[in-house]
C-alpha cells in the first residue's frame, strides 16, 4: 500500500470522519512535489490567462494567504485540473454546486502557494449530478501521471461512487501541507 | 490464477474505498454572500505567513435561499448543436459575481414553469438510447432549494418538437394543473394534476398551437382560422365550455408573434409589421381588443419593425420592452435587432428607447434587470433601474439562451 | 362538443396525411461522385430559360461504398460540453468538397473499431434520462453502407467513463472478441462473443488499465507497477493464461503514454521525455524492446518533448508521426505542439519535422492524409504524398475531435 | 381545405407515387409568393455569407440554370430554411444522408431563381434519425409564419412519421413552380 493510497483512503474516510492527517500528509508532500515545485503554463490555458473567462465574474478569497483569483485557470489551486472550475458554477473552490454531490475519491495533486511558498496536497474532487457546468474549462497538468496511475490521472471522471455519475465540475480542496526541502 | 495474487498495485486499494467509502450526506453549507471582489495583492515574494492554510472540510454542496431573489432569473440553454443536452440555468442577473447558481436538465427542448410554493416544472422529452430508442415524455419536478429532480411524471409522448415556446408548457391560473403542447402533427394539449403528480387527459386542438392560462384551469389557444379557442376545464381535466373569438390574427399579412406579453389577464401579442393585438382572456371568450400602433408613420415608413425569438419582456408594471430593427420586410421577423423599444400599455406610448451595446435575439426583465440575448449567444444585462443603461454582460457555458425566464417561471 | 366540428383549420388536415403517408422505403441512391467545383456564373440579370427546372423526387437517402477509400477516416467528436451526445463521424480526408460521409451517434465517450467485413461496433454508454436515471451500457452495431444502427450487445454497466482512448475498446486480432475498459474503480475487461452477439465474461485487471489486442484471442494491459500483463482467452473468453513483463515503465521519472502506435505485433509508445519503448506482443508475455530516443542530445537539452492528446500515429510502413514541443516539464504533456516529426521505426531516426500551419493537439494517419486536430478543434490535413504538405481543413460542426481513426477502426 | 394543405397533401402522396401537380402548384405559387419575390438578407446568415463555412468545400450543381453553392446559406432555394445543409453533411439539396431517412411532411417555402427568374415552391424535408449534422447552421425566413401556421413554419422538427424522430439536417427540394405575375 503506497503513500498514495494512503492518502486516497483518508480522503475518501475524510468526508465522514474528517481525521487530522497532517504528519502524513507532510511526508507525502516531499515524495509527490518533484519537479511541479514550479508550476508551468500550459498552452491549454493560455487563452484563459487573457482577463479571465469572457461573461464570468472575477472572485477574491478575501485572504491575503489564499492569493488570486478562483475562478482563473492561473489560480494556484488548479496546477493539477481537468474541467470547469466549480467557482464558476455556483460552487466554490471546495464546495459543490447546489444540486450536486462530491465525489469521494478522486485525484490529488500538488501546488505551491506562492504567497506563503509552501507546497499543498490538493484534491481535485469531483461535483456530480446536475449537467456539464461547461463554465470555466481549466486544464492544468503538473504531477497528472496517464491513468496507468488512477489516482494521480486527470483523465477519468471521478464521479464514482456518487448516486449520479454525471460531471458537473472540478473543485480544488486543500487537503494538507508538503514540506519543502 | 496465482498471478493475480500478486497484483496489489494501487487500484486495488481504491476499490476498497470506492465501495466502502461514499457519504452522500455530507453537511450542506449556504453558499457564501457575494461579495465585492478586491483583488488580493500577489507578493512577488513569498512573505512570512507563520502557520498553513488549514485543511479544508470535503463533501459540502451549496443550497439555495428560496423564495428566489427577484433579480435571479432561469436561463432555458436549448443548447442547439446538441439538443438533447439542454439546459435551465439558475443565475442572479445583478451579480457581477458568483452569478451562476445552478442548474437542471432539460432534456430536448424542453419548457419550464414554477409553482407559487417555489416548486419547478420541466416538461421535456427523453429517448432511452440519446437519440434513438424508446421515447418518454415527461414532467420533471425539481426542489427549488437545491435544485435536484425529485420525481417525474410520464405524459403521453407526443410533446410538440419545436423552438423553445413559454406557451409549450404552463402551469394553469391556480397551479392545480399543467398544460404540455402536443404535436404529431395532430395539435393536442396534455393536461396533468399537479398535486396527485399524473396525467389527467389529453385535449384535441386540431388546427390550433400552444396554451395560453386562462381564469383558474383553462387555457386559450391560437387557431390557423385567425382566431382564438378557449377550453374550460374541471379539477378532474374534463372539457366545461369551449369557445371561440372572432377572427383577428391576419397571419398572411400581419401575423401575431405567438409570444406575448402578459399584465394580468390580457395578453398583448406583437405583429411582424409592428402593431400590437390584446386579447383579454378574463371571461370564457378570448376577447380581442383594439390593436394599437408601435410604430410612427415615419417609423413604418422606415420599415421599423419588431423581430427576435422572445421578441418581447414585462415587468410588473404594465411596462414592455421589444426588440426592433428598421428596414425590415418579409423574413426580417426573427432577425432581432439593435435596440429595444419600452412601450406603456396604460398610454399605449414609447417611454423609451435604448440602442442595444450587442444586436439582440431575445429579451427578459427579472427584477429590475433588462436581459437581452446577443447575438454571440451571451447575455447583457440593462440596468432599469439606473436609466436602463447596460450593466454587465453573462456568459461563458451558455450555448443558445433563446429563452430566459423569471425565477418565478414567467 | 359541436364547437369541435366547425374547426376545419389546415392542422386538421395535416393530421391525415401525417397519419397516412409516410413511406419509410424510398428509393436509395448512391451519392453523387464529388466533382470538381466549378461555379456557375450568376448572371446579373435572368436570362431566357425556355423550360423550369424540374420537380425533384424525394424521399432519397444517400448510401455509401464498402469497403470505404483508403482516404476515409472516422472522427469521434466526443463532444466535451455536451458528452452525452457524442459523435462518430465519416469522413474523406482528401476530398475538398462533399468531405462528410455521414455520423453515427457516440452517446458518452464511446470507443469504436471496426471488422474486417466492414461492421462498426461503438461500445458506449447511456441514462435514460439524458445525464440521470438507468445506465445502460451497450455495444452498438451499425452497418457501414448506410450507417444505421442494426443492434446492440448490452453489456455491464461499468464502462471506464474517462477521456477518450482507442484501447478502451477493441475488437480481438481475428474479430472474434470485443475487449470493454472498465473501471468503477475497480478495473476489469468485459469480452464480448462478436458473432453471437453477447457478453461472455468480465476479467478482472487490478492494477492494470486499458486493452491492447495480443494474438487472435489476448489482450495486454498496462499496470500501475510499470509492467504489462498479458491475458490469453478461449473462444468462450475463459482466462487460458496469464502472464507479466518485467518491469519498464517508469512512471514517476519517465511515464509511457498509454497510447502507442502499432506495427505488426509491437507497440512503440512514446513517453513523456522523448523516448520511445517498444513492446513486443507476438508472444503469450508482453516484452519489452530495448528503448530509444527521439531527441538528440541538443533537443533534449533543449527540453522538446511529445505532447498531446493522441500524440502519435504510424502509417502501414513502419513510419510514425508525433507531436512536439520545445521547453516542455512537468506538466506539459498534454499541450500539443507546433511541429510533427516523422520517424522511420527501423532505422530509429527522424527521416522529416512538419511545422503545423497551427498547433496540433492529436494526429492521425490515414492512407496519405496526416490529419491534424488543431488548437481550435478543426482537421488540418497534410498530404503526405506531396512532401507532407498542407491540404486543406475540414472543419463546421465538430466540437472536440480528440481522436481520429482510420476507416477500419485504427 | 386550403390550397397549401393540398400542397402539404401532395408531397407526402409524392412519396409513395410521384405524381405531377404541375398545374396545381403554378397555381399556389402566385398566391403563396407575395412580397417574398425580392429574397432580402436576414442578419443570421450574415457570417455565413463570407466566404461560405468554415471548413466546408464549396459545391456547384454544375447546372447554370441552378446557380450558386449549395452549401452556402445564399443559395437561392434555402430562402425559407432552418437548420443544417444536408450537402454539408453527406446529403445533397434533395437527398438525405446515409443513414437517415427524409421526412414525408414539412413546410414549404417560395424561392426565386435568380437564373431563370421564375418562383420555385421549395419542400423543405428535413433528414432525421442520425445525430445532428452541426454543420452549415442556416436559417431565413422569407414566407415563414409562426407555428399556428404549421405547414408555413420552420420553428418545428418535422421529423415526424419517421423511424427515429430526431434531426440531423435539412433539404430544399425542387416541387414546382410558381406563376410570377
Amino acid at each position: 500500500m503506497s503513500a498514495f493510497d494512503k492518502l486516497i483512503e483518508r480522503s475518501a474516510r475524510k468526508l465522514a470522519h474528517n481525521t487530522s492527517r497532517r504528519s502524513m500528509l507532510t511526508k507525502l508532500g516531499a515524495l509527490v512535489t518533484g519537479a511541479a515545485a514550479v508550476p508551468l503554463l500550459p498552452v491549454a490555458r493560455a487563452a484563459a490567462q487573457e482577463g479571465g473567462y469572457p461573461g464570468v465574474g472575477a472572485q477574491s478569497t478575501g485572504n491575503p494567504q489564499d492569493p488570486g483569483d478562483p475562478t482563473s485557470c492561473d489560480y494556484w489551486r488548479y496546477c493539477a485540473i481537468d474541467g470547469f472550475l466549480c467557482t464558476c458554477c455556483g460552487g466554490s473552490a471546495n464546495t459543490c454546486p447546489a444540486g450536486t454531490e462530491m465525489s469521494p475519491i478522486t485525484w490529488i495533486g500538488t501546488c505551491q502557494n506562492p504567497a506563503d511558498g509552501r507546497a499543498y496536497i490538493i484534491s481535485y474532487n469531483d461535483c456530480c449530478g446536475a449537467p456539464e457546468c461547461s463554465r470555466c474549462m481549466c486544464n492544468r497538468n503538473e504531477s497528472d501521471r496517464p491513468m496507468v496511475r488512477p489516482q494521480a490521472s486527470n483523465d477519468i471522471n471521478w464521479c464514482l461512487g456518487t448516486t449520479n455519475i454525471s460531471y458537473t465540475c472540478s473543485t480544488a480542496i486543500i487537503v494538507g501541507v508538503a514540506l519543502t526541502e | 490464477m496465482k498471478k493475480w495474487q500478486s497484483i496489489s498495485g494501487s487500484t486495488a486499494m481504491l476499490i476498497v474505498l470506492g465501495l466502502g467509502a461514499c457519504s452522500q450526506d455530507g453537511p450542506k453549507s449556504t453558499e457564501a454572500t457575494p461579495q465585492d471582489v478586491k483583488q488580493v495583492e500577489e507578493p512577488a515574494q513569498a512573505v512570512s505567513y507563520p502557520t498553513s492554510l488549514g485543511e479544508e472540510e470535503m463533501g459540502n454542496s451549496n443550497v439555495l435561499a428560496v423564495p428566489y431573489a427577484p433579480s435571479w432569473a432561469i436561463i432555458h440553454d436549448a443548447n442547439f448543436h446538441s439538443m438533447i443536452d439542454g439546459r435551465f440555468i439558475v443565475f442572479d442577473s445583478t451579480a457581477k459575481s458568483h452569478a451562476y447558481k445552478g442548474s437542471m436538465h432539460g432534456g430536448t427542448v424542453g419548457g419550464i414553469d414554477v409553482a407559487n410554493d417555489g416548486t419547478i416544472y420541466i416538461a421535456t422529452m427523453y429517448h432511452s438510447r440519446g437519440i434513438s430508442g424508446e421515447r418518454t415524455d415527461i414532467i420533471a419536478i425539481h426542489d427549488p432549494v437545491n435544485l435536484e429532480k425529485t420525481g417525474e411524471i410520464i405524459v403521453p409522448a407526443k410533446r410538440g418538437s419545436n423552438m423553445p415556446f413559454k406557451n409549450g408548457f404552463r402551469l394553469s391560473g391556480d397551479d392545480s394543473l399543467a398544460f404540455n403542447y402536443n404535436f404529431t402533427p395532430a395539435a393536442s394539449i396534455s393536461v396533468i394534476d399537479i398535486a396527485a403528480q399524473k396525467f389527467l387527459k389529453e385535449i384535441p386542438i386540431p388546427g390550433c398551437t400552444l396554451a395560453y392560462p386562462m381564469g383558474a384551469k383553462g387555457f386559450a389557444s391560437l387557431c390557423g382560422d385567425g382566431t382564438m379557442m378557449g377550453v374550460g376545464l374541471d379539477a378532474g381535466g374534463n372539457v366545461t365550455g369551449e369557445t371561440r373569438s372572432e377572427k383577428f390574427n391576419n397571419i398572411d399579412d400581419d401575423s401575431m408573434f405567438m409570444k406575448p406579453v402578459r399584465f394580468g389577464d390580457v395578453l398583448y401579442f406583437p405583429t411582424f409589421t409592428g402593431n400590437i393585438q390584446p386579447i383579454d382572456l378574463s371571461g370564457d371568450t378570448p376577447k380581442p381588443l383594439p390593436k394599437w400602433s408601435l410604430v410612427s408613420e415615419a417609423e413604418r415608413a422606415a420599415n421599423w419593425r419588431p423581430g427576435g425569438w422572445q421578441l418581447i419582456a414585462g415587468d410588473n408594471a404594465g411596462v414592455f420592452y421589444i426588440l426592433m430593427h428598421a428596414d425590415g420586410g418579409e423574413g426580417t421577423h426573427k432577425n432581432g435587432g439593435p435596440e429595444v423599444w419600452v412601450f406603456d400599455t396604460k398610454t399605449q406610448k414609447r417611454i423609451d428607447r435604448i440602442e442595444l451595446k450587442t444586436w439582440g435575439v431575445s429579451v427578459a426583465v427579472v427584477g429590475d434587470s433588462l436581459i437581452v440575448t446577443n447575438a454571440e449567444m451571451q447575455l447583457d444585462i440593462y440596468d432599469v433601474a439606473n436609466k436602463r443603461q447596460y450593466s454587465h454582460t453573462f456568459g461563458d457555458g451558455i450555448f443558445t439562451p433563446f429563452v430566459v425566464y423569471t425565477g418565478q417561471g414567467q
